[in-house]
């Protein structure tokens, strides 16, 4: 556990790095970026306050198991996503132009950034966003752990 | 649309996406029970070799195969808009990339049957049997794709994969070290090879092989080709194993558990087959193929030869045995180096296609016997604890079943008739003096040492008086050892069923790049 | 001369890279050396995808003409994406390494030699 | 070509394993024959009983021999050689990665010099 001032900070920035974070895994069809640069940064969001507060506190706040189930629901619906296409293609974007949730067309020239847009991509990259959260939360909490066991 | 028509259609496809989503639910299944985890791994890759069958059948029957991810339809590989470039993700499935495709899924199930044994009292299972799906992709990517980005990514996929694998038996660091080494040469190697698509990318303004292929023929060869070709072939020459880049082998096959190492035999074999592919179809056309069969050549006589020697001096199975290994790929780079050295000549048609077969069937050959020989060493592991050979003796007298099968392994790898390996190193041995006679001398030498060390671990573990009171190792395990040598003995006595079916196919697919191109570029273009 | 400076640098930070991996003799630094040859590559591939007077592909900002091609981006972030993955099995290895052999210094971890 | 006849045609020579193997079989049956035909008297079982000169025959590991000595004469003969592979076998890894980088840094001067194009 770091001092009182880092503590204080992170619990100030901790949202905004998520809110941040989602918003770049939301507008990752139409902005650069995506599942994994919002993955990543909801990540450093846990990183901060792993760092800030220790690993003894912050694993009774975030479970693993739940991070791993997160990684794994990721994982499953990215690919369940590309097997539907299959009676055309594998990752056919059956989602694109048909007018559904995610099917408008994009816009040529200036626009504000319709979201509904680009078919299955959205649905892709939400799937990334979920498992890179997970995998590298995950990946932070486990050398946390072991770094503990390697001082002992 | 039925599902059979629907399996017909996207079986490249399938063929990455089934271990793919079997890797990523069996975390999931694991919590119903490590039967149900089981059941399903093996389900998952019998499947993917059902796939991998079916792949060899249409590439056989109708000529290679096309598949564009999210197209429609999937055969359409240049869209009308894109400039006449192929801007997707395309699978091209000649015969070669059939042959490596059907040896990944083979060995992956043998050593998924191998593992449900081995690893019965390990923690953490889920995780080792998702890795080895994930390695199975890995390879399966490799062999079948027809864009070098996902080339590199595949390769990855498979560095990555193995490299955990490896580390899986901690084996007090030991094991964790030599996934260490492993990980970090295969990175620096993937690196390289991301550079020199950096540059073809920069060049030709297209990631397709195919597409690459005919621009750098129509414009051709220059430094920056030059450059990127050598970044790319030595890379995967250091992948697959071959002297003087050969360290990492006998570290990660020598640490990694059980029947593993049989695996990562296929996985550099991957490797070993982008090696070919980039020098036959992507730069065969341009380059000047006959100094690269040379440095094939030379990389295959000195891995043969330090390969072996080195092999004598060990005494821990598994090292000598992945010595052993690097002494075999060299085989496979002699046959095919001298098929390359000799493409466009006259020779070629008079022995240096027959040297390819050799090269190519020994590919298949030192699969199977490559990967019976780690299981037996894994099962002597399984049951004495230790992998030393100086302290093990008199095992043929309680494990009768995994010595026939090192014999039969040992046999066919020292190319004693009639095992397999016989028949492919009479192929090489037979057209590659046609080129230079030293060439079969060294071979000849090098299948003689390999027998002597062969026996000497067949002595030191097998014979001798009874010291350790074993059982024979379970049933799964000996099954799978059992499947290998039916296939060692099969392609022994009627060795014609696997040229004709999988290595003819793919020594012609090789030696004909204008087909590859004009199938994915669909003649003009 | 101005344009050709992105390339000299990848082939300095590609040097420090390669110097790092092959001199330095810690294992931690062999991975920031890695690293180093990472982010170089990943340089390259930005740097060919730069167009003079090219747009970056973004559809709510720009004009419709005159935009670059997003594939080099695309490379260079799965090239990131594999790094990242890279890097962390790496220094995990360190850290286990570390836990049984207690040193990280590289003449010491090889108990596998010959 | 029918694949199941069993015989490759090289460029030097023709292989086929029916007939090695029926080859192997006779020449196994001859030998059973000539093994039956030898002495029916012996007794069994006489044989084994091995004499070390007045010692106990040594049991275990101690009547086996052990791998690293199998071998032995050809790696004394060829000492020289083995000394200069164990030292390039350093078990470094800055070794692994400077032999693959110098490895690629020759075959790019081989290649941009002498031939490739």
């Amino acid at each position: 556990m770091m001092s009182k001032i880092v503590r204080t900070q992170a619990n100030f920035l901790y949202p905004f790095i998520l809110i941040f974070g989602f918003y770049v895994v939301a507008h990752g069809h139409i902005t650069p970026g995506g599942g994994f640069q919002g993955g990543a940064v909801i990540a450093t969001g846990v990183a901060l306050v792993a760092v800030a507060y220790g690993y003894d506190t912050i694993k009774k706040w975030i479970k693993k198991t739940h991070l791993t189930a997160a990684e794994g629901i990721g994982l499953l619906c990215f690919i369940i996503t590309a097997f539907i296409g299959l009676s055309t293609s594998f990752f056919y974007n059956f989602l694109a132009n048909s007018g559904l949730i995610f099917g408008n067309r994009v816009p040529y020239g200036i626009n504000p950034g319709y979201l509904n847009t680009a078919g299955t991509l959205p649905i892709m990259n939400l799937a990334v966003g979920i498992e890179v959260l997970g995998g590298l939360s995950v990946i932070i909490m486990y050398m946390m752990a072991y770094g503990r066991e390697v001082k002992q | 649309m039925n599902p059979w028509d629907l399996i017909m259609n996207n079986a490249p496809a399938l063929a990455i996406a089934i271990p793919l989503l079997g890797a990523f639910v069996t975390p999931l299944i694991n919590r119903a029970g490590r039967k149900a985890m089981l059941v399903w791994v093996i389900a998952v890759l019998a499947f993917t070799e059902f796939i991998a069958l079916l792949l060899v059948y249409q590439v056989n029957t109708y000529g290679i195969q096309v598949y564009v991810f999210g197209a429609n339809p999937h055969t359409l590989t240049v869209p009308p808009d894109s400039g006449g470039i192929p801007v997707r993700i395309i699978f091209t499935i000649d015969g070669m990339s059939a042959f490596t495709a059907l040896i990944s899924a083979t060995l992956g199930l043998v050593v998924g049957i191998y593992s449900v044994g081995s690893e019965k009292f390990q923690t953490a299972q889920e995780k080792f049997f998702a890795l080895l799906l994930l390695l199975v992709v890995g390879m399966m990517g490799m062999a079948l794709t027809g864009d070098i980005f996902n080339f590199f990514v595949f390769l990855e996929i498979n560095s990555l994969a193995a490299a955990a694998l490896v580390s899986y038996h901690l084996n007090k660091g030991k094991a964790v070290e030599a996934a260490f080494k492993y990980a970090v040469v295969s990175s620096i190697g993937a690196l390289m090879i991301l550079f020199a698509i950096a540059i073809l990318y920069g060049e030709y303004d297209a990631l397709n092989m195919a597409m690459i292929a005919q621009r750098m023929y129509q414009t051709g060869f220059s430094t920056y080709d030059m450059i990127a070709m050598t970044l790319i072939l030595v890379t995967l020459a250091m992948k697959c194993g071959a002297v003087p880049m050969h360290y990492w082998v006998p570290d990660g096959y020598g640490e990694a558990p059980g029947g593993t190492s049989a695996i990562l035999v296929v996985a550099s074999q991957a490797s070993l087959y982008g090696l070919f592919r980039m020098s036959f179809t992507v730069f065969g056309l341009s380059a000047n193929t006959s100094s690269l069969g040379w440095f094939m050549i030379i990389l295959g006589l000195l891995s043969m030869f330090i390969g072996v020697t080195m092999a004598f001096l060990q005494h821990d199975i598994k090292r000598l045995m992945a010595y052993h290994a690097v002494s075999q790929t060299g085989y496979m780079l002699l046959g095919v180096g001298v098929g390359l050295a000799t493409l466009g000549t006259a020779a070629f048609n008079q022995y240096g296609l027959y040297a390819m077969e050799g090269g190519i069937f020994h590919i298949i050959n030192h699969a199977l016997y490559k990967g019976l020989l780690f299981l037996t060493a894994g099962a002597i592991i399984y049951r004495v604890g230790t992998s030393d050979l100086n302290k093990m003796g008199g095992l043929a007298h309680s494990m009768k079943f995994t010595a026939v099968f090192f014999l039969i392994g040992a046999f066919a790898i020292a190319g004693i008739p009639p095992f397999n390996g016989f028949a492919s190193k009479l192929m090489i041995y037979e057209s590659v003096y046609q080129l230079n006679p030293f060439l079969a001398i060294v071979a000849a030498i090098v299948s003689m040492l390999t027998l002597a060390s062969f026996l000497k671990v067949f002595h030191s573990a097998f014979l001798g008086p009874k010291i350790y009171d074993v059982k024979e190792v379970p049933k799964s395990m000996l099954f799978a050892m059992s499947i290998l040598a039916f296939f060692i003995i099969l392609f022994g006595i009627f060795p014609n069923i696997a040229i004709h079916y999988l290595v003819a196919p793919a020594a012609h697919a090789l030696a004909n790049p204008l087909g590859y191109i004009t199938k994915v570029l669909g003649g003009g273009a | 001369m101005i344009f050709n400076l992105p390339f000299i640098t990848v082939i300095i930070v590609m040097f420090f890279g390669f110097y790092a991996m092959v001199f330095r003799r810690n294992l931690i630094k062999v991975v920031i050396g890695l690293d180093l040859v990472e982010s170089a590559v990943n340089l390259f591939l930005v740097s060919l995808g730069y167009v003079k007077g090219g747009v970056a592909p973004i559809y709510t900002s720009a004009p419709s003409t005159h935009m670059v091609l997003p594939t080099p981006q695309a490379l260079t972030l799965t090239s990131i994406v594999i790094g990242v993955a890279t890097t962390a099995m790496l220094l995990s290895f360190c850290m286990v390494i570390y836990k049984h052999y207690g040193t990280l210094d590289t003449r010491k971890v090889r108990r596998l030699e010959e | 070509m029918n694949p199941l006849v069993p015989t490759i045609t090289t460029p030097s020579g023709v292989w086929n394993p029916l007939v090695w193997l029926m080859v192997f079989l006779l020449s196994l049956i001859i030998a059973l024959i000539i093994y039956m035909r030898g002495e029916k008297t012996r007794k069994k079982g006489m044989q084994a009983g091995v004499f070390f000169s007045g010692d106990r025959p040594p049991e275990g590991m101690d009547a086996h021999i052990a791998a690293h000595n199998i071998g032995w004469g050809f790696m004394e003969a060829l000492r020289p050689y083995y000394r200069a592979m164990r030292k390039m076998h350093t078990g470094i890894i800055n070794d692994y990665v400077g032999w693959f980088l110098g490895i690629l840094a020759v075959m790019l001067i081989i290649f941009l010099f002498w031939g490739g194009a």
